[in-house]
């Protein structure tokens, strides 16, 4: 009932592990795997090794999730055991990356693909470091370069930039497509956001401020994915906030075609993805609905 | 709603244990399992993992820059805390060896003080001077390196002792992995299950960023452990290498 | 300990009611007064009298409110008997108000002034019309001719512009205060967003969408008032999911001269003035803290 | 956290009550006061207050957009509550003269069926056809305008009888705030506590919008409110005039 495909994936659900949660490596990418997820993504792959940001990295209180964790990564040329260890992994595998420069983009998805992931998730969008990520993804004109790097090396494997939820994001998703993405992931975290220790006057995050990600932000981001979806002709991935069977299937009504669960995990724990599909399944038989194509862009 | 952002407590007293190992008190309890660890947040500074050696206490040896930064802290002065995080030493049967290694000693203490079983304990560092929290310990056997206090053997060689001359139903351990190393060959030779509280790179704390998830299996040190039983450590990458900040396998 | 003045204005405490919440009467604004706001601020006053949006207007759940009262007014000319009710309200008032052109602003602002506010609180940052409100607080350039325009017509009245949590809010920020600003207020509602119920696949708000506010988004405002403050001469004031004592110390360190408290209502009651300020009070008296003015800014 | 969010249920059933009303029975059970009311969504046209008739019960009278919609769904259509709301029928004493006019009558039946005291009940309406829920009324007495059923007469008339023939500890009335402007000259008249459910515009039904606060207390009517007593209604500006949806006076 919830099986689908995307983009030529198949996929037993619409649920995706997001990028940076829990896929630092390929054990536990394959413990996700078996806890349910229609797919896993990998922490996003560098060009370098890079330690990332110091702690603290990751705070949350109440819908708030916050995290500065800066894309740490061996960088792709360290990679070689993980790719060997995520062989014969249950689900199709994901690989996010990020790179320094547009020609790096290339670099670093070119070291990828061999390696055959289903999707490369392209991260323009982390708001947690001042020289990869976000500043890739603000400009539509600096994004479309990425995409049309990314897809020059990519051959058949889709490419789906993940945007950061700037207000220019739609010009952006717009600018990516025209440049060949094949589909656009919305959103990494917000903000960013910052998080003051009264009592020693000292911002919290060991990078100061810190993406916004949880359930706080997921309104915002329901209402950017419905607008995506009218004005980009490609699948369109909702990401941010999901932690409910309700909150994918608002998603995906906003017009989602797939959804992402990473901030989910701190409130559901890492089976997060069994228990939100149990709960599709059952609105889905109580309402009688039997696929989730039928559900995409239902509430325009 | 899970809240997991650091607390600040004034600091309420800070006891020199050894040269290089401090207790911190702090102005707040926590309600915790002896092996259960907390993020402790230097302002400012980093953010590292440290077992509690007791529900208000963080006992802390000075090895890099953010225990440094700690030790230089003084009554009054702040620090954030976050946790209490991870399993905690759930332990089976009755008759327990307890072997603490250098500062490993720390969360044993807790276990001895609050554990509710009958033990007996194994202290070592290389020499007396690093040995602290004798008190806390029943029947102590310390081990240093130099022979300045106790035995001069490794932790490991008094263990196997006690193990062969009396029946135990399980070994709760800390310390250097590389004493853990030996530990685990110990008490499996001699068929006793085996409790260790095993460090892994930490970022989160709470069992979502992967950082501290180990081969093959995923389990999360921070969150599934610390405490690794025999089923966790075999066959695993413990004692044979780790992850650094940035991901990347380092040898031990 | 808590008393500061603003602007030359005197506040017995720092802490505001936020325009739109509880200020529709002065009935109501007496009674918010005697809970224990420093100052209480007028729903926004309009240029014409306008029944705002549809209900529902206003939903909250976990951190996040969501509204889209859209501006509803009697009109500046219908408000005689409320000035006259305000007479001898105890705290000081500020006025809230809206136009649909930058001409309207001033002639809003003309009809307030005779009644001697203590503030002009320009609202150049509502989400929820497509008419009036963000659409001025969007372009530097016409968020600056608004501010002219009302400083022609406000005498000795200080004037603050209350920005929309735009991506270019220093620049909008700035251009307000070349324009000449007395005071920069960060910020109205976010987003805006969007909830859907699932079961009829139908938007919740009768608007459609509705900005956010609450809890949710104090750490994208913190962060925001943080660079603010760095970026303008003039005094900030922070809004945006302060519901305690410690929150507001964080904005005041973060750089807020005086903080507003409007969904803190919900979370705390209409008293959440009188709470919030024993709150910074008790904080205070354990941290040898004398007086307001030295947190402001105080994490920078 | 407060939940302020419609949830939509199924209606399970719609009983037609007179020409111009009906209750429709949700699938969802509140926890409620009588005299307490919920933020009723027609999903997609509007959101509206409405008094619960039983703990899973609505009584409307079509009377505009929103009414008329909600008046055209079926049984097995999903209506929005969120709620309930209000401070409901807090009663002194033990004899209670209970008074309904037109679509109060549907507060007043919660009270007569859940509330726990000695009810004396006068229901009205201009006709027969309008008059509902009579078998939940104790002691009741039934007026209509056109004498088409019961005594050819306003509720404010028997009112009047009965309270000068009984002593009664309190009365509790809704109805069109015309009738409550006569009760309450009656109530005072003999000196009987007063508890009127009453009405103004709003807009989040949770205290914090101020769109329903009345002059000069600003009391709340869905926060501090509906059920007004004496207190609240001498000298306000119940009965003189309200504010509409743009926050305009209309005079009554
Ligand atoms: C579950 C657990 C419990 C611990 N309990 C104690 C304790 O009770 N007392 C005590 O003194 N120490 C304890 N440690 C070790 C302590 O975390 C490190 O000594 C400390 O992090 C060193 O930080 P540094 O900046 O001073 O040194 P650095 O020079 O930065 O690092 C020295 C070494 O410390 C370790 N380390 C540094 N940062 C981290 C991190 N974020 N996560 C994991 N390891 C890190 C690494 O192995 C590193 O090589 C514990 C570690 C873990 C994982
Ligand atoms: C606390 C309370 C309890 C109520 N209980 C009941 C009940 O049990 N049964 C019942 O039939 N009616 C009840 N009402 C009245 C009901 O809310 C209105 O009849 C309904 O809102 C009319 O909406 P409409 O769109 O159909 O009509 P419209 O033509 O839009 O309005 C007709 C009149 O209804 C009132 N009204 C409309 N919208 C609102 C609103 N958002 N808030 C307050 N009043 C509004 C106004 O007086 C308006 O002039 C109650 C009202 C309140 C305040
Ligand atoms: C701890 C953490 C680490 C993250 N790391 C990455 C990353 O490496 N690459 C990336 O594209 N997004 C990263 N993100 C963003 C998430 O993939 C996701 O876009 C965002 O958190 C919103 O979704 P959520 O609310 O479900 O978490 C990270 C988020 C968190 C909380
Ligand atoms: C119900 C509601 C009505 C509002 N109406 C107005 C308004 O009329 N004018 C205005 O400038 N801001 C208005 N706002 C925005 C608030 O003043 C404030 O900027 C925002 O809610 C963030 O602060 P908070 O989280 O403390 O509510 C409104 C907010 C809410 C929730
Ligand atoms: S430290 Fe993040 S999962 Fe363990
Ligand atoms: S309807 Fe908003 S305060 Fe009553």
């Amino acid at each position: 009932m919830l099986a689908t495909d995307f983009l030529g994936i198949h996929l037993k659900n619409p649920l995706v592990l997001a990028a940076g949660l829990l896929g630092t490596n390929a054990s536990i990418l394959k413990r996700v795997a078996a806890s349910g997820a229609g797919a896993v993504t990998m922490k996003s792959i560098g060009p370098k090794p890079r330690a990332g940001n110091p702690n603290p990295t990751i705070i949350s209180f109440g819908d708030v999730v916050m995290n500065a964790v800066g894309l740490p990564s061996p960088g792709y040329m360290n990679l070689d055991r993980e790719w060997e260890g995520l062989k014969g992994i249950k689900v199709p595998l994901f690989a996010s990356f990020y790179a320094g420069s547009v020609g790096e983009f290339a670099e670093v998805a070119e070291a990828i693909v061999p390696h055959k992931p289903a999707l490369l998730d392209v991260n323009i969008g982390c708001p947690n470091t001042k020289s990869h990520g976000a500043i890739f993804g603000k400009d539509p004109k600096v994004a479309a370069k990425v995409v049309t790097a990314v897809k020059e090396v990519s051959g058949k494997i889709p490419v789906m930039p993940k945007l950061p939820p700037s207000d220019n994001a739609l010009e952006v998703a717009k600018a990516c497509v025209d440049a060949g993405a094949d589909a656009i992931a919305g959103f990494n975290t917000w903000g960013p956001g910052m998080v003051i220790d009264i009592n020693t006057r000292k911002k919290v995050l060991g990078f100061g401020t810190g993406g916004v990600s949880g359930p706080a932000i997921r309104p915002l981001m329901v209402k950017k994915i419905y607008d995506l979806y009218e004005a980009v002709d490609v699948p369109v991935v909702a990401v941010g906030g999901i932690t409910t069977g309700r909150d994918a299937i608002e998603a995906i009504m906003a017009g989602a075609s797939m959804v992402e669960i990473g901030s989910g995990t701190i409130y559901r724990g890492m089976d997060v993805f069994a228990k939100v599909a149990a709960e599709m399944e059952s609105w889905m038989r109580e309402n009688d609905v039997k696929s989730i194509k039928e559900l995409v862009g239902s509430a325009h | 709603m899970p809240t997991n952002l650091p607390q600040t407590y004034r600091i309420t007293d800070v006891i020199e244990q050894t040269p290089t190992v401090k207790t911190f008190e702090f102005a707040h309890e926590l309600d915790f399992i002896p092996g259960q660890f907390v993020m402790v947040w230097v302002p400012g500074v980093d953010e590292i993992p440290v077992s509690l050696s007791g529900p208000s206490q963080i006992t802390v040896k000075n090895v890099g820059e953010a225990t440094a930064a700690l030790h230089k802290l003084k009554k009054g002065n702040f620090i954030g805390i976050r946790g209490p995080y991870g399993n905690g030493f759930a332990l089976p049967g009755y008759k327990v060896l307890i072997v603490g290694g250098g500062v490993g000693i720390a969360p044993m203490k807790a276990l001895a003080q609050y554990g509710d079983k009958d033990f007996t304990s194994i202290i070592g560092a290389q020499t007396s001077d690093e040995i602290f929290f004798r008190n806390y310990f029943p029947g102590l056997h310390v081990c240093t390196d130099d022979g300045s206090e106790g035995e001069k053997a490794f932790t490991t060689v008094v263990a196997d002792r006690l193990l062969g001359e009396q029946k135990f139903d399980a070994v709760a351990a800390c310390g250097p992995e590389i004493m853990l190393k030996f530990l685990y060959q110990i008490a499996d030779k001699h068929n006793v299950p085996m409790f260790f509280s095993m460090e892994r790179w930490m970022k989160c704390g709470i069992g979502i960023c992967g950082h501290c998830a180990i081969d093959p299996t995923g389990w999360r040190v921070c969150k599934d452990g610390p405490v690794a039983d025999k089923a966790i450590l075999e066959n695993s990458e413990f004692f044979k290498y780790k992850r650094d900040m940035a991901g990347t396998e380092v040898k031990l």
